[in-house]
C-alpha cells in the first residue's frame, strides 16, 4: 500500500473511531474501552506497524509508523494502559526473548488481551536501579522472588510485568541479575497505590511474597539482566519523550492561553510574555521530539539524546509549574474549579523529573553518552553487591 | 541597631519554636489537613492565651502587646518553620493591620481589642475573579450608602480564613471611591464557601454579597490597605525564612543519609549544589528580612517589598529542590516536601505576586 | 516535509564550513578585530564571489539565488560557528530584505541586483538613543518632503556596518507617518561614526542627518521592516545555533582534557551538568529552527521570533558557560570564548531584545 | 576614647581628605596618591585599626572598626593597592610569622611604605590550588624558586609577595608545599600583564627564574605551607565579599537606575521591575555582608559562611550583566561612551565568579563545611603528588 493510501486509512479509522484530541476529556476511559478500542485498532491494521507478522505486527516500515503518530496527533487514543507494554516490555521481549515467549505474549500485547507493567525500582534504590535488593532464588522447578518495588505505573490492572531481581548477591551490582516475566495475578503479588504530592494515586508500591516463577520466565540470561535493563530503560526514555502532550496537556500552551483569556488576563503585557514564552518552549521541545524520530527512522542513530528530550520536559514542566502561579496570581490559590487542572499539573511537575530518572542522572546520561565526558567516581561498580555501603 | 536578635527576640523565638514542637508538630498539621477544619482550636486557643500572639502586633492601648517588628518576625519564624495552620495572619495581622491603618477610632477600639484576646477571628475580604492582582485597580464589588451604613453585592476570592472569620474587612467601591467595610458574619445575603485553595495548612473561601449590610469604616482604604501590606509582608517573610530553615535541615540531613551508587547522594555536586544554593538563597532573605525589621526605622516599604520579592522565588524554589533532592520519596504525600511546596506557591500569590510587589519597590525606589 | 537537511543544504552547510576553515580561521578574525576595519575585504570579496552568499536570499529576478529559507539557514550556520566578520547581516539580509518589503519596484530594480553581487554594501538605520526597541514607537528622525526627494535630520545608533554602507536605508516619520528613505553615502549632512559596540565581529555605526537629501521608497515603511524580520531572525539564530555548537564543542572538549583534583574536571557534575544543559538548549534551538525553516510553510512570523526567544537565552547562557567552565583560561582575551559573549550580547539585543520578540510571539500566538 | 568620639574623629578625617562616593571617579588614582593616603590614613590613626600596637596598629576593638568601615562606605578611598596586602599576607603573618617577620613588614605594609600581592594561582591548577608546580629547591642560604604564578593582582607595583611553591613532590599534594615571602623587585621575577575579556589587564603573570629567598623568609612551618594558605584564602574570600559594592559599582542600582532615567527609560514597567529585582538583590547581598561581619565581632563563629557572601555576589554579578542587556537595548550595543562602563561591568562578571574559587567551589565549601555534606571523592588527596594525574 502506498504511503498516502495508508495515512488516508488510517485517518479515515481514526476519524471514524476516536475523539478528536481537543474535545475528549482524556482522563476517563474506562479499562475496558481501552482493551476495546485496542483491539479494534489492531483489527484495523494500525497497532504494532512496525512489528513481524508472525508476533501480531502488520509487518511495515518507519514510514508507516510516522505517518500514523502524525494523524494519531489530532486525537485522543485510550491506549494508556498500553504504553508502558508496548513501549518498554514488548520491545525487549522482540529483542532478548525466546521464539517461544514472543509467540506466547507479543500478539496478545498488542491485541489489548494482555497489559503489561515494569517492575525497576525499589524503595532503597532511586535512580541508582542497579542497586536492587529483590531477590529471585532457584528452586527445582524455577525461581522464587521476594521484595518490594516501587512506582509501578499500571500494576493495579496488569497482567503480567517485566521485574528484575538480584540472582547473586556475591557479584558486582551489575552482574548479578536477572529479568523475569512474572504473572501479576500471583496470590504473592500485592499491589497497594501510592499516593503523591497532587493527592492522586498514579503509582503502585508492588510487593512479592514467595512468588514463584518458570524457569522459562528469564528474559535474556540469567545474571544478564541489567543488559536487559539498560535496553528497556532506553525504551522508556524513548516512550516518556513522545508522551509529553497529553502528559502535561492541562499546563499545555493552549489550555493556559484559553483559562487565561476567559478570565480576561491575556491583555497584561506580563502574562502575555510569559505565554509567549512557554508557546516557545512547547513547540522546540516537540519539534526536538519530532526530530529524534526523523533521524532514528532515517537511519541516524540518536543514542542518548533520548535523555535530553526528557529532560528538557521535565524542566518545561517545572518551569510552567512557577510561571503560572505569576500568570493567575491570587486565583491560582482561591480555589477556583477551572483552575483545579492546572494547580495539579503544576503540583506534578518535580514528580515528571523524578519518574524514568532524576533531572540530574540525564544529565549524566548525556554528558557520558552524547558528550563523551568521563564518568562519574563511580566507586561501587566493581564491588561485590554485599559489600556496598547502603547507610540504611 | 543591629541585625542579630537581641534577648528578648531570642526568647520569644525560642519559645514559639518549644511551642510548635510540643503542641503543633506534623502530625498535628496532618490532622488538621485531613480533617473539615482549617485549624486546630485548641492549638488556636494556647497561640492566642499561652503566647498571646494574637495581640502581639496591637498597640497596647487596643489591648496588645505593641511589640516591635523585629518581635513580630522572630515569633512567625517558627509558626512557618512548622507549617502551623492557624488565623493568625488573617486575623491578627490582616485585619487587624486594616484596622489600625484606618481613622476610626470608634472600630479600633471595639474590634482590636478582641482581635487581640482572639476572642474574635477577623480576615479581609480583597481578590476578586477575573483579576490576578490582589487588589484589583477596578474593584467589582459595589457599596451602596444606606440610612444605617452600607449594602455590598460582589464577589471576593482567596480570603484567607474566610469561613472562619466573625467579621470581614471587605474593599469594595462606592460613589467615594473605594473603601473598607465591616461585615459580620451573620449579615444577611452573605455567603462564605470554604474552597480547597492549593495551600493546606491556610484556610481560603470565596465570599458572595448580595445587598449585603455592612458598616463602612473612616479612612482611605486603599492607603490603608497598602500600609497593612509593610506588616503583611514582614510576617509572611518571616514564615518563608522559618520554612526554609526547616527545608534546608531536611535536605541536608537526607544529602548525608541517603546512598545512591555507594555513596551518600551529598558526595555528587548535582545535589550538593543545590543545597550549597539554598543555603545561600536563605542566607540573603534572612539578612534582607533582618535589616527591614532592623529597630530605628520610619519606612519599611521599600525593604518589606525587596524582601519578599527574594523570599517567594527563594521559597518557591527550595521547596521544589526539597522535593527533587528526595527523589521519589520527596513527591509522596507521606512526605513533608510538598506541604512546604503548596505553602511557597500560596504565599508566591497571595498578598501581591513577586511582580507586584516588583511594581510595589519600584515605586518606592525609582520615582 | 521534513527535519533533516536535504543534500543541497548538507552541500551547502559544508561548503560554507570549509570555506570558513580555510579563508577565516580565528586567526584571521582577530586580524579583523585588531584593526579599524569591520571586515576582510578579501574574505568579502570570496563570500559574495566564491559562494555568493549576498544573493542568496534574493530572488533570481533581482540577480539572486533565490533560495528557500531551509537554504539559507543552512549557509549561515558555519558563519554564525567562525565568527565570521563580513556586512553580509547588514547587506544582503537587512537592506535587501527591507527592499524587498518594500513596494518600489524601481528600487529593486536598481539596488537589489548590486546587493547581491555584492559590489554594493547597504545597510538600515533603525534605532534611536533614549529608545530601547529596536524600531522606536516614535521615531524621533525626521522627513520632509522635497521636490527632489525628501530631507531627513536625526539620529540613528547600533547602524549595522553603517561605516562600510554605501547605501543607508532610514526609516524616519514624515507627514504621511513612518517610511523607508534611501541615502546614499555621500549626501550632504550625513555623518557616520563608527562605534566600538559590544561585539567585536560586528561593526556598528552612529548616524546622524542634518537635512540630509533622501529618496523616500514607496511601501508601508514599518509593515515591511516587520516582514524583514522574519528573515532577520531566521539568519541572526542559525548564526546562533552554529555559534553554540562551536561553543559546546569547546566546552566538552575542554572538559576532558583539563584536569583539577586529579581528574578531568567532566567528570564532576559541577562541569557535566551545564555542558549536558548546554547540549539540550542547543537540541531545543536547533529543532525550533529546523522547523522554522521547514518547507511549505506561508507564514514564518511566530516559529522564527519563538526560535529567537530561545536562541537569545541559549547562546548567551552557552557563552557565558563557556567561560565560566574554561575557569581563568576562559576570561583571558587569547581565548575565543570572549567573543562568542559579546557577539551573544549583541544578537541579545539588535533586532529587538528577547521582550519584543517575545511581544511579536504573543501578538501573534494570542490574538 | 568613646566609640562614638572615635566615629566623629573618623568622618571629620574622612571628610577633610577623602573625596564622597558618588563624586570619585575611584579607578583613576595615581600609586603615589595611594601611598600618600593610605601614610596620612595611618598617621590619623585610622588604619590598622585592630592591629596590636607593636605592629604598628592602633591596638582598638572591633567596634571601632565597624564604626570607621561604616563612615568609610560613603567615600571613595584610594586604597585599592593595599587591600590585597592588608586583607590576605598581613593577618596570615600575624598569625604565623616569625617576631622579627612581623616587626620588619607590618608596620610598613600599614603605613602605605610597602605593597604586597599574594601568588597562589598557577597555569595548570585552576581552583585546585594545592596542585602548584611551582618549586622551592634548598640551597645553603636558603631556598631557589621557579615556576610560574597568575591571576595576581598587583604584581606590577608590588614590593613583596606571599608565594607557596612545592617543597617535597613526593608528599601527598597538600603535605609538600611552604609558602615564602618574596622580593619582587628581585632580578628573576618578570612581571607580565595578562589582558582580560573586558580588555583591560587587572592581572598578571608573574615568573620565577631562580629566584633566591632566604632561609628566614618561610612563613610558618616548611611543608605546612597549605595551612598557611588555607588561613589566607579565608581571609581572601572574606576580602572579596566585603569588597563586593566598589567593584561592582558601575553596575549598582543607583548607576543603572540613573543611566536608565537619563535615557526615559524608568517608565517602562518591564525596565522597573528589573531595576526593582536589582535593588532587592544587591541589598540582601550588603545585608548579608554586615551581618556576617556582626556575627564576627560579636564572636559568633561564621566559618565557611564567608563563600556564600562570595557565590552571591557572583551571581548578583553574572545577573546584573544580563538583565543590563534588556534593560538598554539596542543602546546596549550601540558603543553609547556612558554605557561604556555598564558593558566592561557586565563583561566582567565571568571573572568575579572565577577568580578566589569558583562559583562550584564555593558551592562546595558551603555544602561541605558549613552542611557538613559528604566531600567530592577526592581521588588525588592520599597520592604522592609527582604521581597524581593531570592530563597534560
Amino acid at each position: 500500500m502506498p504511503i498516502d493510501e495508508f495515512r488516508a486509512k488510517a485517518r479515515a479509522w481514526l476519524e471514524a473511531n476516536a475523539k478528536p484530541y481537543d474535545e475528549a476529556d482524556e482522563y476517563h476511559f474506562s479499562l475496558e474501552e481501552s482493551k476495546r478500542f485496542q483491539k479494534a485498532l489492531w483489527d484495523a491494521g494500525l497497532a504494532g506497524i512496525t512489528w513481524p507478522k508472525e508476533y501480531g505486527g502488520q509487518g511495515l516500515g518507519a514510514a508507516e509508523q510516522v505517518a500514523f503518530n502524525q494523524e494519531a496527533a489530532d486525537f485522543a487514543l485510550p491506549t494508556g494502559p498500553f504504553v508502558i507494554g508496548l513501549g518498554m516490555p514488548a520491545p525487549t521481549i522482540m529483542e532478548l526473548g525466546t521464539e517461544e515467549m514472543k509467540k506466547r505474549h507479543l500478539p496478545k500485547m498488542v491485541s489489548g488481551e494482555e497489559i503489561w507493567c515494569q517492575l525497576f525500582s525499589e524503595p532503597s534504590g532511586g535512580s541508582d536501579v542497579a542497586s536492587l535488593r529483590t531477590t529471585a532464588k532457584r528452586t527445582e522447578n524455577g525461581w522464587v522472588i521476594n521484595g518490594q518495588k516501587v512506582w509501578t505505573t499500571g500494576a493495579q490492572f496488569s497482567d503480567f510485568g517485566a521485574i528484575i531481581a538480584r540472582t547473586d548477591p556475591e557479584a558486582p551490582k551489575h552482574q548479578g541479575i536477572t529479568m523475569f516475566v512474572v504473572d501479576m495475578h500471583h496470590p504473592g503479588v500485592t499491589v497497594r497505590p501510592l499516593k503523591v504530592a497532587t493527592g492522586d494515586s498514579p503509582f503502585n508500591e508492588v510487593f512479592f511474597d514467595d512468588v514463584e516463577v518458570p524457569a522459562d520466565a528469564v528474559i535474556g540470561e540469567v545474571n544478564r539482566g541489567w543488559q536487559a535493563s539498560v535496553i528497556m530503560l532506553r525504551n522508556e526514555r524513548v516512550t516518556i519523550g513522545a508522551s509529553g502532550r497529553s502528559r502535561a496537556s492541562v499546563l499545555s500552551f493552549e489550555t493556559l492561553a484559553d483559562l487565561a483569556g476567559e478570565r480576561g488576563l491575556t491583555e497584561d503585557p506580563s502574562v502575555r510574555r510569559t505565554l509567549a514564552e512557554l508557546y516557545a518552549k512547547e513547540n522546540s521541545t516537540r519539534a526536538f521530539g519530532r526530530l529524534l524520530h526523523e533521524r532514528a527512522t532515517s537511519g541516524i542513530p540518536i543514542g542518548a539524546a533520548g535523555s535530553a528530550a526528557k529532560l528538557a520536559g521535565a524542566e518545561l514542566h517545572l518551569w510552567t509549574a512557577e510561571a503560572v502561579q505569576e500568570v493567575f496570581g491570587p486565583l491560582y490559590a482561591s480555589g477556583d474549579p477551572e483552575l483545579v487542572g492546572v494547580v495539579k499539573g503544576a503540583l506534578g511537575a518535580p514528580g515528571n523529573a523524578t519518574a524514568g530518572g532524576t533531572n540530574e542522572i540525564q544529565r549524566n546520561i548525556i554528558a557520558e553518552r552524547v558528550l563523551g565526558l568521563p564518568k562519574d567516581p563511580g566507586v561501587d561498580r566493581n564491588l561485590p553487591f554485599n559489600q556496598i555501603r547502603f547507610g540504611n | 541597631m543591629s541585625l542579630l536578635f537581641n534577648d528578648e527576640q531570642d526568647a520569644l523565638h525560642d519559645a514559639v519554636r518549644r511551642f510548635v514542637e510540643q503542641h503543633s508538630p506534623m502530625t498535628k498539621v496532618r490532622e488538621v489537613i485531613g480533617s473539615d477544619a482549617s485549624f486546630d482550636p485548641t492549638v488556636w486557643r494556647r497561640l492566642t492565651d499561652d503566647l498571646g500572639l494574637a495581640g502581639l502586633a496591637i498597640p497596647v492601648e487596643y489591648g496588645g502587646a505593641g511589640a516591635t517588628l523585629a518581635d513580630v518576625s522572630a515569633a512567625y519564624r517558627p509558626l512557618g518553620a512548622g507549617l502551623v495552620p492557624s488565623p493568625l495572619l488573617a486575623s491578627a495581622v490582616l485585619a487587624a493591620g486594616l484596622l489600625l491603618a484606618l481613622d476610626d477610632e470608634a472600630a479600633k477600639k471595639e474590634w482590636l481589642p478582641q482581635l487581640a484576646a482572639g476572642e474574635l477571628i477577623g480576615s479581609v475580604a480583597i481578590s476578586e475573579p477575573g483579576n490576578r492582582s490582589w487588589v484589583p485597580a477596578e474593584l467589582s464589588t459595589r457599596a451602596v450608602a444606606t440610612a444605617e451604613g452600607s449594602r455590598l453585592t460582589g464577589t471576593k476570592v482567596a480570603v484567607l480564613n474566610g469561613a472562619d472569620a466573625d467579621v470581614l474587612l471587605v474593599i469594595a467601591s462606592g460613589d467615594q471611591g473605594a473603601g473598607v467595610h465591616l461585615v459580620r458574619r451573620d449579615a444577611e445575603g452573605l455567603t462564605v464557601t470554604a474552597t480547597k485553595g492549593v495551600d493546606l495548612v491556610r484556610g481560603v473561601a470565596t465570599v458572595t454579597m448580595q445587598d449585603t449590610p455592612a458598616t463602612p469604616l473612616s479612612g482611605d482604604g486603599l492607603a490603608a490597605l497598602d500600609k497593612t501590606l509593610d506588616l503583611v509582608n514582614v510576617v509572611v517573610a518571616s514564615e518563608q525564612v522559618g520554612a526554609m530553615e526547616r527545608l534546608l535541615e531536611l535536605t541536608a540531613t537526607y544529602a548525608k543519609e541517603r546512598y545512591s551508587f555507594g555513596q551518600p547522594i551529598g558526595a555528587y555536586q548535582g545535589v550538593k549544589h543545590p543545597v550549597a544554593n539554598m543555603f545561600t538563597s536563605l542566607s540573603l532573605v534572612d539578612a534582607s528580612l533582618r535589616e527591614t525589621v532592623e529597630e530605628g526605622q520610619d519606612d519599611v516599604r521599600a525593604a518589606a517589598a525587596a524582601t519578599r520579592v527574594l523570599a517567594n522565588q527563594a521559597y518557591v524554589v527550595a521547596s521544589r529542590d526539597t522535593m527533587l533532592m528526595h527523589g521519589g520519596i520527596g513527591f509522596t504525600w507521606e512526605h513533608d516536601a510538598h506541604l512546604y511546596a503548596k505553602n511557597a506557591m500560596a504565599d508566591n500569590v497571595l498578598f501581591g505576586t513577586t511582580e507586584e510587589q516588583l511594581d510595589r519597590l519600584a515605586a518606592t525606589v525609582l520615582d
